[in-house]
């Protein structure tokens, strides 16, 4: 894994006065499976198309395979992109749709057709070459569009949402498709996406990114727990999210008084005394106790809710006006205390699961525009 | 499951009844009167297949049917290869405002009248027209020349009216197409030729041949452009047609034309969907 | 982000730029010379507004040319009233086979040549013809009638020629209409009426808008069906223009009538736009 | 909650040959939150449609608040339909969307207003009334729907799939809103999906459909827990579904053997010795531990994936040939022991929590063809 297939230096791309990739570096070693997540209009889809050669950089370089690919254009690079809509050719078959490239190549009849053969058995589509794309269900029009790319062996294959189109439960079928897919043909995978659980369930490394720039490239399991910035906090999972002011300093933590209550947190970043900041402490860490105790933090539930597989729990702490809404989530598996709406509880969580990050109100409109649906 | 149906049947159909009656009556009995027509004699009232056996003996009527055949099936295909870059260039290319100022130069000939547009035409290759005009100044002829009056003038006349009628289905058809697909052609490693051939046009079969069935149905039945622009001896079977009918007063032999054009109409257009390998319900929608 | 630009662009251009030119040379020229010619006496060169001023002083010109237009209006206006419920009925209630059926009988006058179609219906509507003879056996008239040249007879024939025109914006429009649309009316409370013109209506204005642009400027720039039909005295501005260029050889009086129509056409689609307070951008998609 | 608003009654409705509803019953107790939960094709919208006034039932009744309306036209019934489309009126102002309903009442154009203003504010709309529908988000348009059939104030609201066409994040958010909604409103729901996070989230009562039946209506946790059928069991969560044979009978158990291994099961329907069936554990009740052990079934991690909720692990368990899949959920909050792919492990589950139902293998179609998106 040490070599490196695709290279991003110090890019920006800009559409008139809007920035959208600003100053993006980073590696992709060979074999990965490497996702880009963010909201929608982080640049996301800029950078892909930009690596795919749909658009060219202002500025910085494209690395593929160890050359520079800045102005190469698609036809010519050595990466191939599954669309976001599939892209599929309505008029031809299955096995037209996956000699395409080949052709372009200037192989035998003989060759394309063997190694069509050979790539329909790899994606599970024996035997369906001669049927029209249209006749396909939705997880077959998926894999032929893998098979498409896939054929010509490129070194690098780009996705762009792919399952966006899906429905749920396909979707679920697809991301285990998609990773074991990947893991026998070792072929590198650029994985762009704003679902979270997309991302986090197939990739070795997710970057996460947000107007233009990347806030952090971790493994999966890193951005759930060492979140770097106030963005991925807030981003990654439903995670509970308040804010109040820096009281006092210990080496890494902070005190921080949140309405009348006051809480210790890890500090994310560099923090001063009377900093505005907001504490985040993930909702399945948080352990729940029935009626009130001295050590944990006290409240009464006021939602209760099952959904298949939390019991997602909100309980109101502190008295007053000064409130905290904590969101609880319980896996179903677990034994529920026996609560209700309106029953007192006690709440506490591991010393240093909570994360203290400086507040930044913009990002805050960024997601509720997303819970809005704005794009949709 | 169109449960619209019974929500708006009950008013629809008072309102379609008197109107279904009345297509029934305007499409179907006209054409059946003039069929009957056909087979009667001028003088007298008796049964005949003598207009349809002046057809065969005389030459003149026999070579104009085919000309007018030909010539129109040589103008929509140039109307073809003319009019699919433009509708790609419209549909994939062009920013909204252009599409706009693109769409509008293609309807024009369609704002103003044919009559006026090959009034216009005459104007512009008569022999003391622009352009006999304008080859004398880049000195390509010496002396005025009529343009008018001859098989080309013909072509473009018809090709300039029936464009409109080639570009909207092809427009239509094409902007139902994803430009990822073409990205997706480029990105597989195709290139202009290669997309154009093996995804583009195979896409817009239906609209090429929705097209294409409208411009030669236009052409073949044209009469003012044809006639204006051919003049007297323009030899299309429309004007043989009206002859009959305005000059001759002979309405059984005009009928029988008129019976032969659409045979032959229909006949060359049956053959084409034959070819493009569609099916007529498709070409309909 | 039309990417698609850099794929096509080399190959498209290449076709495009002498078809870019023709065309240039097509709409705008023959349009520039028709307006010069307006201006310049028929005898001598000289420029002169007489061609003009003929039209405003002489009361037959003026006449017909109102004539024309308000006979225009009134064919869109029936042409509308019996095409959405065709229209509705072929989107909203029609299964595919019938869809089929009535988008043929709508097509069917586009098929046969409009030249055919009229002198089909002279042979229904003359002295000697089938209206007149199944008026008899009802009992309805006791002698032979004469149906045609009158003004019923040309809007019957302009309403049956352009009544596609208005079908097919009808049926497009409406058939990017939701069916949940119509019944989200009804599961509220709504009847047959109240849907028809509080939402039906509505959602279809930019069909009706470019359907009734189109069966206006076809209505009121056809000449055979209305010469045809409404014999030699139909008073059609048309007409008139015809007889300029080609009975009187008068080509300047005939550019000065044809800018008149087109103005008077371009003025009337104009008022019609603002009413419907619409954009012309919209109407053009 | 005893009052019964709608009552479904021995309906049948056929299309053609096909029996899309087949001798449904069942009882909607007013202010209920009631949802039908089938793959699709399986006639839940059919039934809605029924109940809606779109469709008229071939045999049986349907009363309304006690009244028999088989066929009332929708404009005369006291239900409304939230489509899943929305099917706003294009043209028409937010408003103007409400106020069609009322406006078929003959109300004053004051009341009107009133009414208006009145439900935009209950549904947080407040001060759009004049935006045109189609420059809303997409959960705004979702609330002017609602509002729209509120205002009216049926007897039931039936909503068909109402969040199917929006993103996965608006989604969540749009499932509590509807929730908090009805309670607040407390008019009785009826809602249709086949997504059965939405109809666990948020419902009193579901019932789950399958080929034209009601095979159990329950509330929620006991669809989970104590499933009646093999459908139920198979369709409600990604359950563990093993097949074997009866070996013996005790009480309430039988002994089953699934390829070399024997598993004891609760008995789900009448069972025999001999019969073949298929046993479910729920992948979240069962645990794992490091390392073999004696009482717990061995066996070796196959495949192991973080999706930002749960660890999903599949392990191999037994020997040979016969070995069986198990499907393991591990909640993210929980200490995940440290293993790999191929690690050896051991599973164990409580007493009584695997069920055992008599094989179906049409079932077993109907779910795949869910899966391979053939409906998408």
């Amino acid at each position: 894994m040490s070599e490196i297939d695709v290279k991003v230096e110090n890019v920006t791309k800009k559409f008139g006065n809007f920035t959208a990739v600003n100053n993006v570096s980073f590696e992709v070693p060979k074999g990965a499976f490497f996702s880009i997540l963010g909201p929608s209009g982080s640049g996301k889809t800029t950078l892909l198309r930009m690596i795919s050669g749909f658009e060219y950089p202002d500025s910085g370089n494209i690395y593929i395979g160890g050359e520079i690919v800045n102005n190469l254009p698609p036809n010519k690079r050595r990466t191939n992109l599954v669309f976001q809509n599939l892209a599929l050719f309505p008029t031809m078959s299955v096995a037209k749709n996956i000699a395409f490239g080949l052709k372009r190549q200037h192989l035998s009849k003989q060759e394309i057709k063997k190694k069509v053969e050979h790539v329909l058995e790899l994606v599970d589509l024996k035997g369906l070459g001669d049927r029209n794309v249209n006749k396909l269900s939705g997880g077959q029009r998926q894999r032929v569009a893998l098979a498409r790319c896939l054929v010509l062996e490129p070194t690098v294959l780009l996705l762009d949402e792919p399952l966006g189109a899906l429905d749920l439960k396909l979707r679920e079928n697809m991301k285990l498709v998609l990773k074991r897919l990947q893991a026998r043909v070792g072929t590198t995978f650029i994985y762009v996406t704003h679902d979270q659980s997309e991302a986090l369930t197939m990739s070795n490394l997710v970057a996460v990114m947000n107007k233009g720039k990347i806030e952090q490239i971790s493994p999966p399991l890193e951005l759930f727990y060492n979140p770097k910035t106030y963005f991925v906090a807030r981003f990654i999972g439903d995670n509970n999210c308040w804010d109040g002011k820096v009281i006092s300093l210990q080496k890494d933590t902070c005190n921080v008084k949140v309405g009348n209550i006051s809480l210790t947190a890890k500090m994310g970043e560099n923090i001063s005394v009377g900093d505005e900041v907001s504490i985040f402490v993930r909702p399945e860490i948080i352990s729940l106790k029935k009626g009130r105790s001295e050590k944990g933090l006290n409240g009464t539930v006021k939602e209760f809710v099952f959904d298949g597989a939390y019991f997602r729990i909100v309980v109101m702490a502190g008295t007053g006006e000064n409130q905290l809404e904590v969101k609880v989530k319980i896996p179903q598996g677990e034994k529920i205390p026996d609560i209700n709406n309106g029953s007192e509880v006690s709440l506490s969580w591991p010393d240093g699961s909570a994360i203290a990050f400086k507040k930044a109100g913009e990002i805050e409109k960024v997601i509720e525009k997303e819970l809005e649906g704005v794009t949709a | 499951m169109k449960s619209n149906k019974r929500i708006l049947r009950i008013g629809l159909i008072s309102l379609l009844l008197p109107f279904a009656v009345w297509i029934g009556f305007l499409v179907v009995i006209p054409h059946i009167e003039l069929l009957r027509l056909s087979f009667i004699s001028h003088r007298g009232n008796n049964f005949t297949l003598a207009n349809y056996a002046n057809f065969f003996t005389n030459a003149l009527y026999r070579n104009t049917y085919i000309r007018s055949a030909v010539f129109s099936i040589i103008v929509t295909f140039i109307t073809l290869v003319i009019s699919l870059p433009m509708a790609l260039f419209i549909t994939k290319i062009a920013g909204p405002k252009a599409q706009g100022i693109l769409m509008l130069a293609v309807i024009l000939p369609f704002w103003i009248s044919e009559l006026i547009q090959a009034f216009a035409w005459m104007i512009m290759l008569r022999e003391t027209g622009v352009l006999s005009y304008l080859l004398q100044l880049l000195g390509i002829i010496h002396h005025n020349v009529e343009f008018l009056y001859n098989d080309a003038a013909i072509m473009v006349g018809l090709v300039y009216t029936s464009m409109l009628f080639m570009v909207i289905p092809l427009v239509s058809t094409l902007s139902t197409m994803e430009d990822s697909i073409i990205e997706a052609a480029y990105d597989l490693g195709g290139n202009f030729w290669n997309t154009l051939f093996e995804v583009i046009i195979p896409y817009s079969a239906p609209g090429i041949t929705t097209g294409s069935i409208m411009v030669f149905m236009l052409s073949l039945g044209n009469y003012i452009s044809v006639t204006l622009l051919g003049g007297k001896n323009s030899l299309w079977f429309t004007e043989q047609i009206y002859n009959q009918f305005i000059l001759r007063f002979n309405w059984n032999q005009g009928a029988a034309f008129g019976i032969l054009l659409l045979i032959l109409s229909s006949l060359i257009v049956w053959i084409g969907i034959k070819i493009s390998g569609q099916e007529i319900e498709e070409v309909l929608r």
